[in-house]
């Protein structure tokens, strides 16, 4: 099954189980959406429960605040990352703090949910990644999936919980193929060890997985070393369990993410290990993200700019050398 | 209007008025801290639209104390709210800002102008869909019509055909700004007029305020959609406890407080129940300030809670 | 109109038509990638208006490789941009969607839907204040009278009298969603009616188109403050390449094709003389093309420039 | 000199100098400023080139972006940090990505300050501090101030930069008095070494390097330490020789920040030194930051969601304690 079916089934799943589920979006409905991850939904569950928005970013999440005090589950989708900035007000003013502001009298069961990163030339204002401001807000859920597994289940735990969730998706992620166990206990709170290993343990999320896996039997191989590679999932809350476990075991951290790297995610993983796991680490953590700059169009500078298989394997293998791999 | 109506109208507007001038005095003394913006001179407005509409879910900004008492949450949980205690309506982490009860049908209290109409529309959308029988109401200031999400609210309210009222406090002012000088017209209702139909009304005259918002609320019954109504008012003191009011001429000052709406009313009502309704309210508000001095603050093991939900929850945050 | 002035007007109309077909067949052969909107159907518009409004300066949308032509940005360095390379007008970096030219006072080329608006309206103010002879026009979409800053932006500009002209190209559709599905009306010129005049025209129809943008030219030299057009129009393929278009039956796309800005020109002029421009814009896409083809990559240690300013800066940053 | 008297002088004098400087923002003009910071500018410099505008944030940083367009070099202010959301599309879509986009062609010289942080019982949607956010924004310069001497240094070198600066002020600091030495050499982008010490470094800004340099003596006694103090100034870029020189001498870091903990700034710092200087520390880095909660309006609560610089001599002490101090 695709990523992108997986969240499809997802989304149908929930929509049939309960009546209060309700879409909305940018071309989600009679266009089918623009990654078709709504596909369908509008001819089976009609236009009022999945709705075609306005290109009004701001109204989608506001609009998705008012129906879930008015006793809705909204799954709100924002097109492309860098839209929800326009909705930062409505995500964190007020969906992430009423629950908090009220004493808990309102609950706000909401999903709002995008794809981000860079996916083929479509710069700038096309590419980004926004997972280190939203994981830095008290108040919400910051679930990530990098598997159609991953996304099935994820999609289905976040419209099921009564708190706001973002849900995080990465633009080349939609086709990706995979087994979808619609049975299988997955908690999408845990971080996933996607390969386990001794020697160095491998932190990372969404797509940046699996340039990770392809750049690890380069890496074995030259450093001579079995590298554990972990999905963290959920970025908030933060599974710190497994990442201690597996530091303890390895004693040397690599943290990959495809955003800048100034005030990236990966600090956050990086200063809690330095806080948290001072003692258990041989060598000085690394962080390898995306350059500090806006993505450029063109294939050559857009590639440049972010982390590939290639520059994962070389950097960490130059970091292993300094460091006595 | 009967008379029964009429007098819980006025008891209402002076309850308001008189817990107004203690949450000013409480916060001179200390009691009371961060912005507190007072509703003294808005009170018609207040009271009258909320028991025009009483049975309809009502959003509004962080000018709601008054608000907050005519749709029947009491003055002592008000109180207590604003003294930041334990028993208030917020369990005293909203503050005079955020008053919530959902069980009056109250959502707030929001301190981010214009933030909260999206919501609104939001609610009305779920109420369509539940065919719900009452309404949503959402109430906001002249200087929110400047926020474009207010204009996204009216697109969508009107293209939904959602009912829902919208009720524009035109006090002319946001903060010191008049807003004559940020907009080419002074007439707020002017610009939802491409989207549904207007109504105008004197916001200093409570009787006014209750026949416009009761005609409004036919409207949206009938399923036509929206519709939006500009009160003209005035407030009579500073924009909240921090603004010295010094950008309005006593001129000007002594206009707007010639149009107290509690001064409009009074005649109308038998003057020794005038009186017996002035005192009552008095004696609500001194009893709920007795009661927010003495009541207790939130324990600080509570400091975290809510942040997600509790009980029916479905995960452990870390 | 004149003769020469037709002319160039239909010249640019073919060169926009080549260039756009051209883009069109790159694209799928891989050497163009990304988002690209083409402006097939609604050149004539474009082309029109830029040629009304030559000497202000410009703001517009992703869909806008034919109205930089129009500004006289040269066919070779918009498809390099396409092609990515450093000769492109935006060095490579920014794209189909992102064609800058301040030498020709265009200044994108932007992709977020409306988020160009409130930009013209400070560049508006800055041309008011600097007492500068030429206004701005902003250019747009139905789906970006959506966006609240939109509203914000035609309230600042009649609010601060600004020479601005707000240029609606409504084409009804918003990506796959047609403009009535989402809107309580489909004339977005309603809109626009309470800050300022509107003035509404057939957008397939150039002349008419620059006719127009001159009046509403005249109007903001004159100081009158901003003024709406909406000029109505139809694109003739989806929203980009990514979209196939299926949200359209073949009859409605009929009436569309029918409507053809070029043909509808073409009667007007001699026969050679037309075809002597078809071949020369023809001529000048391939030569374009051809040059794109060779042209050089931006440099790797490029990369991060033009973050912050060069030359001028008075700091470096770590 | 008051803190706001600082920023209104740097004002002052940046329009005398240059007539393409103006400010807007709600309130500024007339009103005189809703923390007095542009007093007098309208009175002095005309309704024209201080102007105040309607409740619309997203346009005043959007218009801000074309009147630089246009030749302009514009101030905005935003009331409050958390206002701010509502222009994070013009922030960071437009204002930090145009110069890139149009490889040059296009300057920003704009600058957009506000104040943040919690104040006194302004509770959850005016308490919030955004630095962490806009830091990670490349094509932003963010300085912050935190003595009246930053504050009229600052706000002047950042009116006169070709690039979009943030400029963060914190609410309690408007009041807060100090001398100012207009002729001085001061460089927002350096960091300051408020007191200089040898075990330990105390790394902050804004606010709170009062609130440290108030628990530097409980510390230094009950540790028997001597602790040097650094003000960061600027958030983006970072000064990292002078923390680097600070580490090398001291091996133990200490981050404090008013921000929640997770996501915070002061992540960024700590990934970086345990990135760049390892093997110099001597103890795990310690992070004193805000609970990770919107901020209630109890003032008993709200005190205890932040840092104090009770609460900050306590963890210190206990960490120094656990850490062979
Ligand atoms: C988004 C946002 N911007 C600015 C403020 C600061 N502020 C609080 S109230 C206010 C004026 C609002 O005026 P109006 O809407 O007319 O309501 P009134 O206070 O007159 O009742 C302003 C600017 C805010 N709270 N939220
Ligand atoms: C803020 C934002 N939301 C959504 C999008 C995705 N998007 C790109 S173009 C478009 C449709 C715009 O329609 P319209 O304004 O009518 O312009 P047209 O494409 O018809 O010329 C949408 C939704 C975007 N680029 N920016
Ligand atoms: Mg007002
Ligand atoms: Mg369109």
């Amino acid at each position: 099954m695709l990523y992108r079916e997986a969240l499809n089934l997802a989304y149908h799943e929930a929509m049939t189980a309960d009546e209060s589920v309700v879409t909305l979006g940018e071309d989600v409905g009679f266009y089918g959406g623009s990654y078709r991850v709504t596909e369908k939904l509008y001819e089976q569950f009609g236009a009022h429960r999945v709705i075609d928005t306005p290109i009004s970013e701001q109204s989608i999440v506001g609009n998705a605040v008012g129906m879930a005090i008015g006793g809705l589950r909204p799954v709100a989708e924002i097109m492309t990352a860098n839209f929800a900035l326009l909705a930062f007000d409505q995500i964190i003013n007020h969906m992430a703090k009423l629950p908090y502001m009220s004493n808990g009298k309102v609950q706000l069961p909401i999903v709002v949910r995008f794809p981000q990163g860079v996916s083929k030339q479509l710069a700038a204002q096309h590419s980004e990644s926004y997972e280190q401001m939203l994981a830095a807000v008290p108040g919400l859920i910051v679930l990530t999936a990098s598997t159609p597994q991953a996304a099935y289940h994820g999609l289905k735990k976040a419209i099921e919980l009564d708190d706001p969730v973002i849900f995080i998706e990465h633009e080349l992620l939609y086709n990706k193929k995979g087994e979808v166990d619609t049975q299988a206990r997955f908690d999408p709170f845990k971080a996933q060890i996607v390969k386990p290993g001794n020697n160095i343990t491998l932190v990372s999320y969404l797509k940046m997985v699996d340039d990770v896996m392809t750049a690890v039997p380069e890496i074995e191989q030259q450093l001579g070393v079995s590298c554990e590679v972990i999905d963290l999932n959920s970025l908030n809350p933060i599974d710190t369990d497994t990442l201690k476990t597996s530091l303890s075991k390895t004693g040397r951290l690599v943290m990959v993410e495809e955003d800048h790297k100034t005030g990236g995610y990966g600090a956050q993983i990086v200063s809690w290990a330095s806080e948290h796991c001072f003692y258990e680490l041989d060598a000085p953590p690394l962080r390898i993200a995306g350059l500090d700059t806006p993505i450029p169009y063109n294939r050559t500078l857009e590639l440049a700019s972010i982390p590939t298989p290639d520059s994962i394997a070389q950097q960490i293998i130059q970091w292993g050398k300094q460091n006595g791999l | 209007m009967e008379k029964l109506q009429l007098e819980t109208l006025y008891y209402t507007m002076v309850l308001g008025r008189q817990f107004e001038l203690a949450a000013k005095e409480h916060y001179m003394q200390g009691h009371i801290s961060g912005f507190l913006h007072l509703d003294i001179g808005q009170e018609g407005l207040s009271v009258a639209a909320m028991q025009a509409f009483a049975h309809g879910d009502v959003f509004t900004t962080y000018r709601e104390h008054v608000m907050a008492l005519a749709r029947g949450i009491s003055a002592k949980s008000i109180m207590d709210e604003l003294f930041g205690k334990a028993t208030g309506v917020s369990g005293g982490r909203g503050g005079s800002m955020h008053l919530f009860d959902p069980s009056h049908f109250f959502y707030g209290g929001d301190a981010i102008v214009g933030g909260h109409i999206p919501n609104a529309v939001g609610c009305a959308y779920a109420r369509k869909l539940q065919k719900a029988d009452n309404g949503v109401m959402v109430v906001f200031g002249d200087g929110a019509t400047n926020q474009g999400v207010f204009y996204e609210s009216l697109n969508n309210a009107a293209a939904q055909k959602l009912p829902l009222i919208f009720l524009c406090e035109n006090n002319e002012y946001a903060i010191g700004t008049h807003i004559g000088r940020v907009c080419p017209f002074t007439e707020m209702a002017k610009k939802a007029e491409p989207f549904m139909p207007t109504l105008s009304v004197d916001g200093m005259d409570a009787v006014a305020v209750y026949e416009t918002v009761t005609e409004a609320n036919d409207f949206i019954q009938k399923g036509h959609g929206p519709i939006f109504i500009e009160a003209h008012t005035c407030r009579f003191e500073g924009h909240s406890m921090s603004d010295a009011n010094r950008y309005r001429s006593p001129q000007e000052m002594d206009i707007c407080k010639d149009q107290d709406p509690i001064e409009k009313i009074k005649p109308l009502l038998d003057s020794q129940v005038e009186a017996n309704l002035t005192e009552k309210a008095k004696q609500e508000v001194a009893e709920a300030v007795e009661f927010a001095l003495k009541a207790p603050e939130p324990e600080l093991s509570t400091l975290t809670d809510h942040i997600f939900c509790q009980g029916g929850c479905h995960h452990a945050l870390s």
